[in-house]
């Protein structure tokens, strides 16, 4: 049934219970549907006027539709008392403590997402809105003698894989909504309001181009908008044994150009970002574009980029 | 009572002045317990309890709910439900933020 | 039956047949004024009159508002491509170069939903069917306000001016969603000051109508017609004139606060510390933005029920008289509606699991949802049952209305994924819910209002639409209505979310469903062309259509021993009729018709 | 022809048209003013502090207002009940002391609006001023709109008296419920609004 509903790939720890009740509820609305469908096909081509001249003033005498509907009841009943209310006060709202999770700022805007990491330190810096300008979008106090180790970047958020994120989410203007389809996160960002959100992820970025690579037909000018097919998950060869992609290399024009003068009509890939945080809640014109990219790295790669990152952004 | 008759309007007059008097009566009270600077809670228990009770003499006899007929008494049963349904729950929602 | 009753009982049965109702208007209940044109067809107080003004109007925002869903969709089938030959007709503002501008974009769908809602479907639902049917239904000679009646109509109408006027402010119309939410509405162009002004209009219109509604089925019921014996429609219509009237005024006044942050620089929305593009916003603070999404909400939810119920009725009046037995289980649809209504006040917040909502108040509003789909489901069963037993007539109007029920159906059913909150983490403002939606009311009440159309325009002109060209406007209809909304789920589950401006072009988890846009808007324009079929026929058979008897249908609702086209002015029965049995009584065992009118004392 | 219970009750609800019209009027009322209760509610739990009423506006004022406003709903009823006993000079006395009554309210707010405004205290002030000026200015355009029916039927409207009593003792009967209504809603906004 998952993947018959088309439900993206779940790289969270949470991700399977809710995937479940969709899936339990989708079983159960086909099993009515079709159900319903059935019987009223059949009653349509019974009770058709020219087979059923005179009608029964009464019709169906029976009670059973309502056991069913007392059976539908019940099972809704169950639903909820047995999946939903559950998975939300113990997986939704039940929070990490902090010292067991990475603990992480996002701060949206119009049309960004800002993400302030507390730095080695652990503390985040103080942030004050009369602060904020083009260079210095959090408002980050850097007087502040624990904001100087903090790190902020935009539209980019780098996360641990298997270690519980905490994420307080802030927005500086208008309601946005923090999404991220393959981790089944949302939750809507609040101005004036300081709401959590938690997760696992359980796969990292590498792992998922990998279950997620498939074969693409390719063809001139046809690179899908805005994303980069890439990292082939073997290379492709000219006939001259000159390497044209490389695992990990993008899908360009140019090689595509190239694949097909070798006659190659499709590669194996996946998306090069995957992981990305959508905007789910309208917050302006650019709203469709408010996308912000979740790069799952192991604990290592993780804690390397921490360090060249915050090497990078020294003020 | 009947208010389609003279005769019991006649009556009802004296009620109208009685419902005056307290009423009045209610509005000195409710100020001069406001001087008293009591804590939020405790004053905002009082001071709507008395308006309620103001609220109720004047719907019971000016507005003479207190002889109307039941379709009246149903339609603002529901009205009242949903009054306090819009008064309790956004509250409610604001007083228990996601994670408690 | 007693003596007296009989010798009372003036037609004799083979009459009956075939006049259904009198053609000799007695003079003394009709009375022929001469009004003039203006009195006659504009400031009409005439509840026929006012309801075919409903009509037409509902008729032209339905298809304006389909019109800037065709523009839409071109956009997102084929993103940032000139829009052919109409594109340069908006001008550089909204579409430079044909090129449409996500500013306008927005506008659009701000615009789609909020025309679609408030100045279409209700407006032909409700103002429409319920004016014109309901008060001959209950053999009344007009509604009890005439006067409110039309004041009615004419704050509709301006609420709809103001809406129109709105596109050519400097800024463009509103453009914040249909739900304005705060605080982007707040600060949005001036378009939504207008939006505001527009809503208060229309608004008033709606309490104006309830009002009316709720006195006439109440106070103007014919002799004998308990409330046991109403017409499903008429109890459907009564509901929903509660809704109108309990949930609307919250949203007033959220309008009248949201008109004064934006007009008088309050706060009530706002939050202290905003910083819109850089700049600290220079207002008080302290407001609320959730205070704004649950005013709305506990309008809105009850609003889609509005969409529904009005259809809902229509269905079961043409199922009973195309199946020619009586309604399976009247009585606990009449029941069920009821609950319907109460619950729908209660059930608000699933639209807001995801602002940050604790786990008690989560599970009440999820044991609220999931209980209110109780009755819809027991209402759709008792329709599905009606069918059993009877002698099926596939007619123009009932195909539309068997066509509803499965499609409300697939709408309903994918509200209780919605309903739970976890699974919405995933679908909430993807475009499953537009799928969730849109299959209710476009699928469903717009099936259903033309279901309605068909079976009721005899009444309203003498003659019938065509049934050949009413054919192929429903298969057309039914075929494309399908092939624009269910891609839509499959692209929610992926998890493309709504009110996007390329559709989802630059999102990785959106590349595998992308292709869908274009095959939907391809369905969407083919139903506009299945549309024409039908605006032809509407009116070319004003003219031109078959000339039919009064009681066409052989129906025994009341509305059907009214005159064809009854005359204007008060006065819609030739007699005051006077009922004696139940809506529905078809196929009597022992009687020689098929249908036994309510106003008919006995049948031999 | 004459649309039914225009003047006398439907024997089975016991009601005439427009007293069940304005009933339900009044429902949509009691939803209108409470949402915007629920408003001050829900911002005044929300705020890190909250105004006391009595500090920032004019109690003496107030409750002036609240005793004229009173006195215009017996005065109001007592028109009725002279109708009732076919008093109909008393009646047009009554319904005059009505409409002078709520023009004087109307006055008294005038000057609590102008003594605000010049004292810089707008809406935009603060949410308390907001909310302040907001249920106030409503209430006040309900009594304004009030003003205008009792006139009507002061002045021009009570020729129906002559013509067809019953019916014109039913509007005015009608036109007393709305008028109490607003009153019952000032009899929340006072205390709500100044002493809290
Ligand atoms: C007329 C309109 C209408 C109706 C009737 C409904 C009915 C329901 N809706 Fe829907 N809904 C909307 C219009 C409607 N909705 C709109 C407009 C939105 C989006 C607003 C926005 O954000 O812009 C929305 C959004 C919405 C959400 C929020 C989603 C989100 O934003 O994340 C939710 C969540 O609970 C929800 C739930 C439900 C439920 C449980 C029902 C239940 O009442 C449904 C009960 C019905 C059934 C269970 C069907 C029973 C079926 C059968 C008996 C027949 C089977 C048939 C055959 C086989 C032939 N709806
Ligand atoms: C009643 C409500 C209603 C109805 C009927 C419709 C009908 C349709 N809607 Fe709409 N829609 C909404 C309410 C409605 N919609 C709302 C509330 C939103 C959300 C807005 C927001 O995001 O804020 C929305 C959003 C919405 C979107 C999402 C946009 C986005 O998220 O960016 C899309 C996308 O395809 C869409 C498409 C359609 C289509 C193709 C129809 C078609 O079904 C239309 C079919 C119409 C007809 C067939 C017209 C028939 C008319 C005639 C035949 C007239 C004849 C005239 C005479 C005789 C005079 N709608
Ligand atoms: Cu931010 Cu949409
Ligand atoms: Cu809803």
């Amino acid at each position: 049934m998952k993947e018959f509903l088309g439900l993206p790939l779940d790289a969270s720890a949470h991700g399977t219970q809710i995937d479940q009740i969709i899936v339990i509820t989708h079983w159960l609305m086909l099993l009515l549907f079709v159900g319903w469908g059935v019987f009223f096909i059949y009653t349509l081509v019974r009770f058709r006027k020219s087979r059923q001249q005179q009608a029964d003033h009464v019709g169906v005498r029976s009670h059973a539709s309502s056991y069913l509907e007392v059976a539908i009841a019940v099972f809704e009943g169950a639903l909820l008392v047995g999946f939903a209310i559950p998975v939300w006060s113990n997986v939704v709202s039940a929070f990490p403590s902090e010292q067991d999770a990475l603990v992480v700022h996002v701060v949206a805007e119009q049309f960004a997402w800002n993400v302030h990491y507390p730095g080695v330190d652990g503390v985040f810096g103080k942030r004050d809105i009369n602060l904020i300008s083009e260079d210095n979008p959090l408002g980050l106090d850097r007087s502040d003698p624990v904001a100087e180790d903090d790190i902020a970047t935009i539209n980019q958020l780098n996360l641990p894989v298997n270690k519980n994120i905490l994420i307080y989410l802030t927005s500086k203007d208008v309601i946005h909504s923090f999404g991220i389809p393959l981790l089944r996160v949302k939750q809507d960002v609040i101005p004036g309001q300081t709401i959590r959100v938690w997760f696992r992820p359980t796969m990292t970025n590498d792992q998922i181009r990998e279950s997620m690579a498939k074969r693409y037909t390719i063809s001139r000018g046809q690179i899908p908008e805005g994303l980069v097919l890439s990292v082939a998950m073997d290379g492709y060869q000219a006939s001259d044994g000159s390497l044209i992609l490389e695992k990990g290399d993008y899908v360009t024009e140019d090689v595509i150009e190239q694949l097909i003068a070798e006659g190659i009509s499709e590669v194996n890939a996946a998306p090069d970002t995957p992981m990305e945080i959508a905007c789910a809640q309208l917050c302006g014109l650019g709203h469709y574009r408010m996308r912000g990219t979740v790069t799952i790295q192991t604990a290592e790669e993780f804690e390397e980029w921490l360090a060249e990152d915050a090497e990078y952004l020294e003020w | 009572m009947d208010l389609t008759h003279a005769d019991n309007v006649k009556k009802s007059v004296k009620a109208y002045i009685m419902v005056f008097v307290a009423l009045m009566a209610l509005t000195i009270v409710t100020v001069a317990i406001s001087t008293l600077h009591l804590s939020v809670r405790a004053a905002i228990v009082v001071a709507l309890f008395i308006a309620t009770i103001k609220a109720g003499l004047v719907a019971s006899y000016f507005m003479h709910l207190i002889s109307e007929r039941k379709l009246i008494y149903a339609a603002l049963a529901l009205t009242a439900i949903f009054f306090l349904v819009l008064m309790v729950l956004p509250v409610l929602h604001y007083l228990e933020p996601i994670g408690n | 039956m007693s003596d007296e009753e009989t010798k009372e009982n003036s037609t004799s049965p083979t009459e009956a047949i075939e006049t259904a109702g009198p053609h000799v208007a007695a003079p003394h209940v009709v009375e022929h004024l001469e009004l003039g044109f203006w009195r006659k067809y504009v400031f009409s107080t005439d509840h026929k009159m006012i309801g075919i003004q409903y009509g037409i109007t509902g008729l032209l925002f339905l298809l304006f508002g389909f019109s800037l869903m065709l523009l839409m969709r071109w956009q997102l089938a084929y993103p940032g491509e000139a829009i052919p030959f109409l594109g340069e007709l908006f001008g550089p503002d909204r579409m430079p170069e044909g090129i449409m501008l996500p500013e306008f974009y927005n506008q659009l769908g701000a615009m789609h939903g909020t025309i679609m809602v408030f100045l279409g479907v209700v407006p032909l639902a409700v103002g429409a069917f319920g004016n014109y049917i309901l008060p001959l239904q209950i053999g009344a000679i007009d509604m009890a306000f005439p006067k409110l009646n039309m004041a009615s109509y004419w704050a509709y109408f301006l609420g709809g001016v103001t809406m129109l006027t709105s596109f050519f402010v400097p800024g463009g119309a509103a453009n914040s969603g249909w739900t304005s939410y705060a605080p982007l509405a707040v600060i949005a162009t001036m378009g939504q000051t207008l939006w505001l002004f527009g809503m208060v209009f229309l608004i008033t219109s709606s309490l104006l109508g309830s009002i009316n509604f709720i006195v006439t089925t109440i106070q103007l019921r014919a002799h004998g017609l308990s409330f046991m014996r109403l017409p499903f429609f008429v109890w459907a219509q009564l509901v929903t004139a509660f809704l109108l009237l309990l949930a609307f005024p919250p949203l007033e006044a959220a309008g009248i606060l949201q008109l004064m942050d934006r007009l008088a620089g309050t706060s009530f929305f706002l939050p202290s510390g905003l910083v819109v593009s850089g700049v600290p916003l220079e207002v008080s603070g302290g407001g609320s933005p959730l205070l704004w999404q649950h005013l709305f909400w506990f309008l809105a939810h009850p609003e889609v029920y509005v969409l529904i119920l009005p259809a809902m009725g229509i269905v079961a009046e043409i199922i009973a008289n195309n199946t020619r037995k009586t309604l399976w289980g009247y009585k606990s649809m009449v029941y069920a509606l009821i609950f319907l209504g109460f619950m729908s006040f209660i059930v608000w917040a699933h639209h807001m699991f995801l602002t940050g909502m604790g786990t008690t108040i989560s599970a009440f509003f999820q044991t609220t949802t999931m209980i209110i789909s109780i009755p819809s489901i027991v209402i759709l069963t008792a329709l599905f049952l009606s069918l059993w037993g009877g002698s099926i007539r596939f007619t123009t109007p009932m195909l539309f209305a068997l066509a509803f029920l499965p499609m409300f159906g697939i709408g309903g059913l994918t509200g209780l994924p919605l309903g739970l909150a976890p699974p919405d983490i995933h679908l909430h403002d993807t475009y499953y819910v537009i799928g969730h939606f849109h299959y209710i009311v476009a699928p469903g009440t717009l099936l259903a209002l033309f279901a309605g159309i068909y079976y009721w325009y005899p009444k309203v002109t003498g003659r019938k639409l065509n049934d050949t060209l009413g054919k192929i406007h429903f298969w057309g209809s039914f075929i494309f209505l399908n092939g624009v909304f269910m891609p839509m789920f499959i692209q929610g589950l992926a998890g493309v979310s709504r009110r996007l401006y390329d559709g989802g072009a630059i999102y990785a988890h959106a590349q595998g469903v992308l292709h869908l846009n274009e095959f939907i808007s391809v369905s969407a324009w083919l139903l506009g062309l299945a549309q024409i079929p039908f605006i032809i026929n509407f009116f070319m058979s004003m003219r031109k259509g078959k000339k039919v008897s009064d009681n066409h249908w052989e129906a025994t609702t009341l509305e059907w021993a009214a005159t064809t086209s009854p005359p204007l002015a008060h006065g819609n029965f030739a007699t005051v009729p006077e009922v004696h049995r139940g809506p529905y009584e078809y196929s009597l065992p022992g009687h020689k018709k098929d249908y036994t009118p309510q106003n008919e004392r006995v049948e031999v | 022809m004459e649309i039914p219970y225009t003047a006398t009750a439907r024997p089975d609800t016991g009601l005439f048209n427009a007293k069940l019209g304005v009933w339900m009027f009044l429902a949509s009322e009691v939803m209108l003013f409470g949402a915007l209760f629920s408003t001050y509610v829900l911002l005044r739990v929300g705020a890190p502090s909250w105004p006391h009423g009595y500090e920032i506006l004019n109690i003496p004022l107030a409750t002036l207002n609240t005793v004229i406003l009173i006195s215009s709903s017996v005065t109001m009823v007592m028109s009725w009940a002279s109708l009732m006993m076919k008093e109909f000079k008393k009646y047009k006395m009554y319904m005059g002391l009505t409409i002078l009554l709520a023009l004087g309210f109307l006055i008294v707010k005038g000057f609590e609006y102008g003594a605000k405004f010049s004292h810089g205290l707008y809406p935009s002030e603060s949410t308390f001023l907001a909310i302040y000026f907001t249920l106030t200015g409503l209430h006040g355009l309900h009594v304004i709109g009030g003003i205008i029916v009792n006139t009507y039927f002061w002045g021009p409207g009570s020729k129906m008296w002559h013509t067809d009593p019953q019916r014109f003792t039913n509007r005015v009967e009608v036109a007393g419920l709305y008028w109490h209504f607003v009153d019952l809603v000032w009899i929340f906004l006072f205390p709500v609004m100044y002493l809290l």
